[in-house]
């Protein structure tokens, strides 16, 4: 498939899903709509992480989710809030900037550790290692409930981000009948995703670019040629990580709380989903991928209602799960190189 | 600690009988299974449909009716259907993909998908409720120097004559040894006449078999849920590590240790008060093990990249 | 101060009881190419992982322009000016063939994360040059015509050469060469020899595995005997090719 | 001549797509012939060896056993077709015992494997003596007798050998010819891939020369021993 066309279909395939639904909501579609585009923006910013992991130094990363959750934590903890079973609230705390920076480092350090032992394993159990340090990572933090609220999480934090909001903004979005404070969110992560592109544009062709490609293609040419392989794999961990950290904290914001079921692997796979729907190595690829994920998400529950006449809610949800796990499926077998991928460069066919 | 021991011991023998599974068909086909966890739970799904008495409340989605059947009799048909399900999955999915040279990296995100997959119809089926087989409620009796319930006892039994005749399997037949020679070299295995794909297919078999058996033990000790597999699946994932992908022995004991582990490590001073994390410790001794000696322990070398 | 670039002493490597590598001596000048052939198995290859640090051997020592670089990282190996190729050609598969000669000129400050960020003029400058360099050793090599298809698309042969244009473009004191010629059709064979003549002409030192003899013997200036991880023989081409040890080598012996 | 057991016509193979290493051989080895084919290396020996096996796939040409058409069967039906054949490397399970891997030798037999691996002992006792032990434990010597042993199970017509000396002992290499004498005396046809050119042909009654993945020369052994030609392909000319 040439380019063009490969952009047509991306495009015709996310305005229809777009479509559908406005088509499925009888009203209220501005509403939904709003928030379908919040997540996906989110979920782009993390997808884009991963494909710095994966697509750019071909780094089996299923770690991801701890990546975004050290991320919010580390951001929340250090602006006001309040935390665990008392809920006591912390008045004291950073600038939202600051703690968001903080958090950004932290995530990449958390890389960078998670990127040590990594380094020596071949892929198959570079995942292993990365889902189970995750899930370490997401025990410890339910474990530690004097710093982290562990299962009662943190919340109250909301108002560190919110005041930011102009009043110009919030008179326009109230007059669209939506929710100001969602729509502040989903807009910053949205500029967050345009920014952190146009930041990967740039390295992606640089001479640092080419150096992480060069190791996903073979490690041992890039050593013969007297460039350091393992350093440069922790500074992809590094990025990638940092990355999903911003997008852990717009999660947590978009929420409202954060506990830890929300960093479950099922985040982390959620997020490849996008990125192979998207195109493995594509930039703009996670945009159209998570847009597209999540209007089919967000309808599902309405198709299976019908099929499934007195589901509950959470067998509702588990039509939509099915879905992306033979979205999956379906992608890897028959569409590895995903909407804008290129072929020339798929990496998953890799023995 | 010894209270932990009897527990430790009955988690091991689940684990090892999964990691046994996993381990043998990863030595025979190179797949990491993420779906494994959803064979074991499947095992102890099937067995919870068709023991269910008819007149329970428990209806699968309005549609189907618990069988009712005998409990023996249940897990017996559960292990079977496990059967046959691993052995559609290689026929239908995973043949196929060999077939047409899919790389390892490509298969494993697969396996990751079906598991997601299969995983949620179960939700969608048998709900999300924590359940459990119709079984009496139990006294516990203290066994040389452990307490457990007689049930739960004979599990452990039950668990190692399987381990024990997996052995024997493995070692005396003509198919457990064709198993043997296929992992040490599929090219050799051919040369000499064996048809590798069939024996491919009767791991797959044999593999979901035994998954679904831990499947029904977890559900006998613990309690049954929809995502029960994954839930236990990196500890599986762990106590194959430990033992060294690809040995079988190595994983019957690695599981077992891990096992053990997990729940002794409960009754360590630094985990007072912190009993929730009891994994983690089980997780983090998997990584250390794969930092420094990444073919376990009883593994030979070979995958360090 | 003597003419060796490169030298060995008792360097010994052994894989479950076989020796790989048994060399007590060995020394390579400064200019000259040299060619190491042996039949299979003789301890070629892993002698070039050893020199290069791909592999670790059970003693012995490894010197480069006179410093010790036993047990050194291979990528530091290579910053002193020891490239080396492979005998499976390992070229960036998913990448121009120019992206991979830019890569490998490029030095670390450039290839750095924030020197790629801030993309200042003389970074760009700097690119700019490494391109024309690229273009320069890809017209060398008659591949400037594929300056933008991916290395995977490109022939056994033509991978050669750009393996060969990759090590180029660090401007190596000591090139190995692990078998340039294998897989390469007759035609390019010859050009790429013709090729490997002429940088040994310009100066540069060259060290090459290959089975391809006939090229051996037309265009080594010394040739090197391994059988089974010893130097059996040693010298010009004529005399080598004349030594009984080294037909028996190949060629076996006929005794029952 | 007697009635060929193994024809080759034009084969034409390589393990990558549109990369063939071998471009065109022809050979035929006749009943109760020994046949070397030598070369330099990379002439196309050994692949030679796995493209009748089945183990890579046949571009072009075709090959006939007992004047029937294999070519592209796969591995375990040419086996069937009783060809026997012992790869350079990895040619026993190592962490399978000696009578486990003439077992699975004898895959195909069924319950008559018993038998036919108790008729074996008879001819390598030392493998009965150590039948309980791993075979990754074996010298390089005892595992090339192994791997024969293990080719043979199955009473094969025609034996492939792929380099049955390399990486052997001189005692070690005597061993392994004399065992293959002994198995060619038994009726069994044998094409044998060499490193050692000489002492190949000494041993086979005609040979093949191969060069880049084409027949070079082909004579009786004797006449390849003396031909200057030979040790020009493998040493060059001057």
């Amino acid at each position: 498939m040439n380019i063009s066309a490969k952009w047509i279909t991306t495009l015709v395939l996310t305005f229809s899903s777009l479509a559908l639904v406005f088509v499925l909501n009888p009203d209220g579609q501005l509403r939904i709509l709003a928030n379908l585009l919040t997540f996906a923006g989110i979920y782009a910013l993390a997808a884009v992480g991963l494909n710095v992991h994966f697509g750019l130094t071909g780094l089996l990363n299923f770690g991801h989710a701890s990546f975004m959750g050290v991320g919010a934590y580390v951001t929340l903890l250090l602006i006001p809030h309040a935390a665990g079973r008392e809920g006591e609230i912390n008045e004291n705390g950073l600038p939202f900037l600051l703690a968001l920076l903080i958090g950004i480092i932290a995530a990449s350090l958390f890389g960078l550790l998670l990127g040590l032992p990594a380094m020596r394993l071949r892929g198959d159990y570079l995942a292993i290692v990365t889902i189970a340090a995750a899930e370490i990572f997401r025990l410890l933090v339910r474990d530690l409930e004097s710093i982290t609220g562990g299962v009662y999480g943190i919340i109250n934090f909301s108002s560190a981000l919110q005041k930011y909001r102009p009043v110009f903004f919030d008179e326009a979005v109230i007059s669209l009948d939506l929710a100001p404070a969602q729509i502040w969110v989903g807009l910053l992560s949205w500029i967050s995703v345009f920014l952190v592109l146009l930041l990967l544009k740039r390295l992606s062709s640089s001479p640092w670019g080419r150096a992480l490609r060069a190791v996903r293609e073979d490690e041992d040419a890039v050593r013969a040629l007297g460039k350091n392989a393992v350093w440069l794999k922790l500074q992809s961990f590094m990025l990638g990580a940092g990355i999903a950290g911003v997008s852990g904290v717009f999660l947590a914001f978009n929420y409202g709380f954060v506990e830890t079921t929300i960093f479950i692997p099922l985040l982390t796979f959620y997020v490849w989903a996008i990125m192979i729907l998207g195109g493995v190595g594509s930039l703009t690829g996670p945009i159209f991928g998570s847009i597209i994920f999540w209007a089919i998400i967000s309808e599902t529950d309405k198709i299976a209602s019908l099929i499934f006449e007195n589901a509950d809610g959470q067998q509702l949800a588990g039509v939509r799960f099915m879905l992306v796990g033979l979205l999956i499926m379906l992608l890897m077998i028959f569409r590895p190189s995903g909407l804008l991928g290129k072929k020339e460069e798929l990496l998953l066919n890799v023995k | 600690m010894i209270d932990q021991l009897g527990n430790g011991l009955l988690l091991g023998i689940i684990i090892s009988v999964a990691s046994v599974a996993l381990s043998l068909l990863y030595s025979v086909t190179r797949i990491v299974n993420f779906a494994h966890g959803e064979i074991i739970a499947l095992g102890a799904i099937m067995t919870l449909f068709f023991s269910n008495p008819v007149d329970s409340r428990v209806i699968y989605l309005d549609r189907f009716s618990p069988l009712g059947l005998d409990f023996v009799i249940s897990a017996f048909l559960a292990v079977i259907l496990c059967g046959v399900f691993g052995g559609l999955l290689e026929l239908i999915l995973f043949r196929p993909l060999r077939k047409a040279e899919v790389g390892n990296i490509a298969i494993l995100v697969v396996t990751i998908g079906l598991s997601i997959f299969i995983r949620h119809l179960y939700l969608i089926f048998a709900t999300g409720r924590v359940q459990n087989f119709p079984l009496e409620l139990e006294r516990r009796v203290t066994y040389l120097f452990f307490d457990m319930t007689p049930r739960n006892f004979r599990v452990l039994i039950a668990g190692i004559i399987v381990m024990v005749l997996i052995g024997l399997l493995l070692t005396f037949t003509r198919i457990g040894k064709a198993m043997r020679a296929v992992r040490d070299s599929g090219e050799l295995a051919s040369i000499s006449g064996i048809n590798s794909d069939n024996i491919i297919l009767i791991t797959w078999i044999s593999s979901s078999m035994l998954a679904g058996l831990a499947g029904i033990f977890q559900g006998v000790i613990n309690d049954i849920r929809y995502n029960m597999g994954f839930l236990i699946l990196l500890l599986v994932f762990a106590g194959t590590v430990l033992g060294g992908i690809g040995t079988s022995f190595g994983a019957m004991v690695g599981g077992l240790l891990i096992g053990i582990f997990v729940q002794v490590s409960v009754a360590f001073p630094f985990m007072e008060g912190h009993i929730e994390a009891k994994n983690a410790v089980a997780l983090g001794l998997m990584i250390v093990i794969l930092l420094f000696r990444p073919q376990g322990i009883f593994g030979q070398k070979e995958r360090i990249s | 101060m003597s003419n060796k670039l490169l030298e060995v002493k008792n360097l010994k490597k052994t894989f479950g009881g076989l020796k790989a590598v048994d060399v007590e001596h060995l020394s390579f000048n400064k200019n000259e190419l040299t060619s190491v052939i042996g039949p299979n198995g003789a301890g070629k290859t892993t002698f070039f992982d050893l020199v290069s640090g791909f592999q670790q051997g059970d003693t012995g020592e490894i010197y480069f322009k006179n410093k010790k670089i036993t047990k050194t990282q291979p990528y530091k190996i290579s910053r002193l000016g020891l490239i080396r190729t492979f005998q499976l050609t390992k070229v960036f598969d998913r990448m121009t063939v120019l992206e991979n000669l830019m890569f490998s000129g490029s030095s670390i400050k450039n290839d750095s994360f924030f020197q790629s960020i801030l993309n200042t003029s003389s970074s760009k400058k700097y690119e700019s040059d490494l391109e024309e360099r690229a273009f320069e050793i890809m017209q060398d090599l008659n591949i400037e015509k594929m300056s933008e298809s991916y290395a995977r698309e490109l022939s056994g042969g033509q991978k050669k050469l750009l393996e060969l244009g990759r090590s180029l473009m660090k401007n190596p004191d000591l090139l190995l060469l692990d078998e340039p010629l294998a897989g390469v059709n007759p035609k390019l064979a010859e050009d790429l020899l013709e090729k490997i003549k002429n940088l040994s002409d310009q100066g540069i030192t060259i060290l090459m595995v290959e089975h391809n003899i006939e090229a051996v013997m037309k265009i080594s200036e010394r040739v090197v005997v391994l059988a089974e991880g010893k130097v059996i023989a040693e010298g010009t081409p004529q005399t080598v090719r004349s030594n009984d040890k080294v037909i028996e080598a190949y060629l076996g012996t006929a005794h029952e | 001549m007697n009635n060929p057991i193994l024809e080759c016509n034009g084969i034409a193979a390589g393990y990558v797509k549109g990369l063939n290493i071998l471009q065109g051989v022809d050979l035929v080895v006749s009943e109760g012939e020994i046949v070397s084919i030598i070369g330099p290396n990379g002439a196309g020996k050994s692949t030679l060896l796995k493209a009748i096996m089945g183990l890579i796939n046949i571009s072009a040409g075709r090959f006939f056993i007992e004047g029937l058409e294999k070519t592209n069967l796969p591995t375990h039906k040419i086996v069937n077709e009783g060809v026997g054949y012992v790869p350079q490397v990895q040619n026993v399970f190592p962490s399978l015992t000696i009578e486990e891997n003439l077992e699975m030798g004898s895959w195909s037999l069924g319950k008559n494997a018993k038998q036919s691996i108790n008729e074996l002992y008879q001819e390598f006792p030392l493998l009965e003596e150590r039948r309980k032990e791993k075979a990754g434990n074996l010298s390089g010597g005892q595992r090339q007798i192994l791997a024969l042993a293990r080719a043979l199970v199955t009473s094969p017509k025609l034996l492939l050998l792929d380099e049955p000396s390399a990486g052997l002992s001189p005692l070690a290499i005597d061993d392994v010819f004399k065992t293959i004498k002994n198995i060619n005396l038994k009726g069994v046809s044998i094409l044998l891939v060499e490193q050692n050119a000489k002492r190949a042909l000494k041993f086979s009654n005609r040979g093949y020369v191969l060069d880049q993945g084409r027949n070079a020369y082909q004579g009786t052994g004797t006449d390849l021993l003396d031909d200057p030609r030979v040790v020009d392909l493998y040493l060059g000319k001057l």
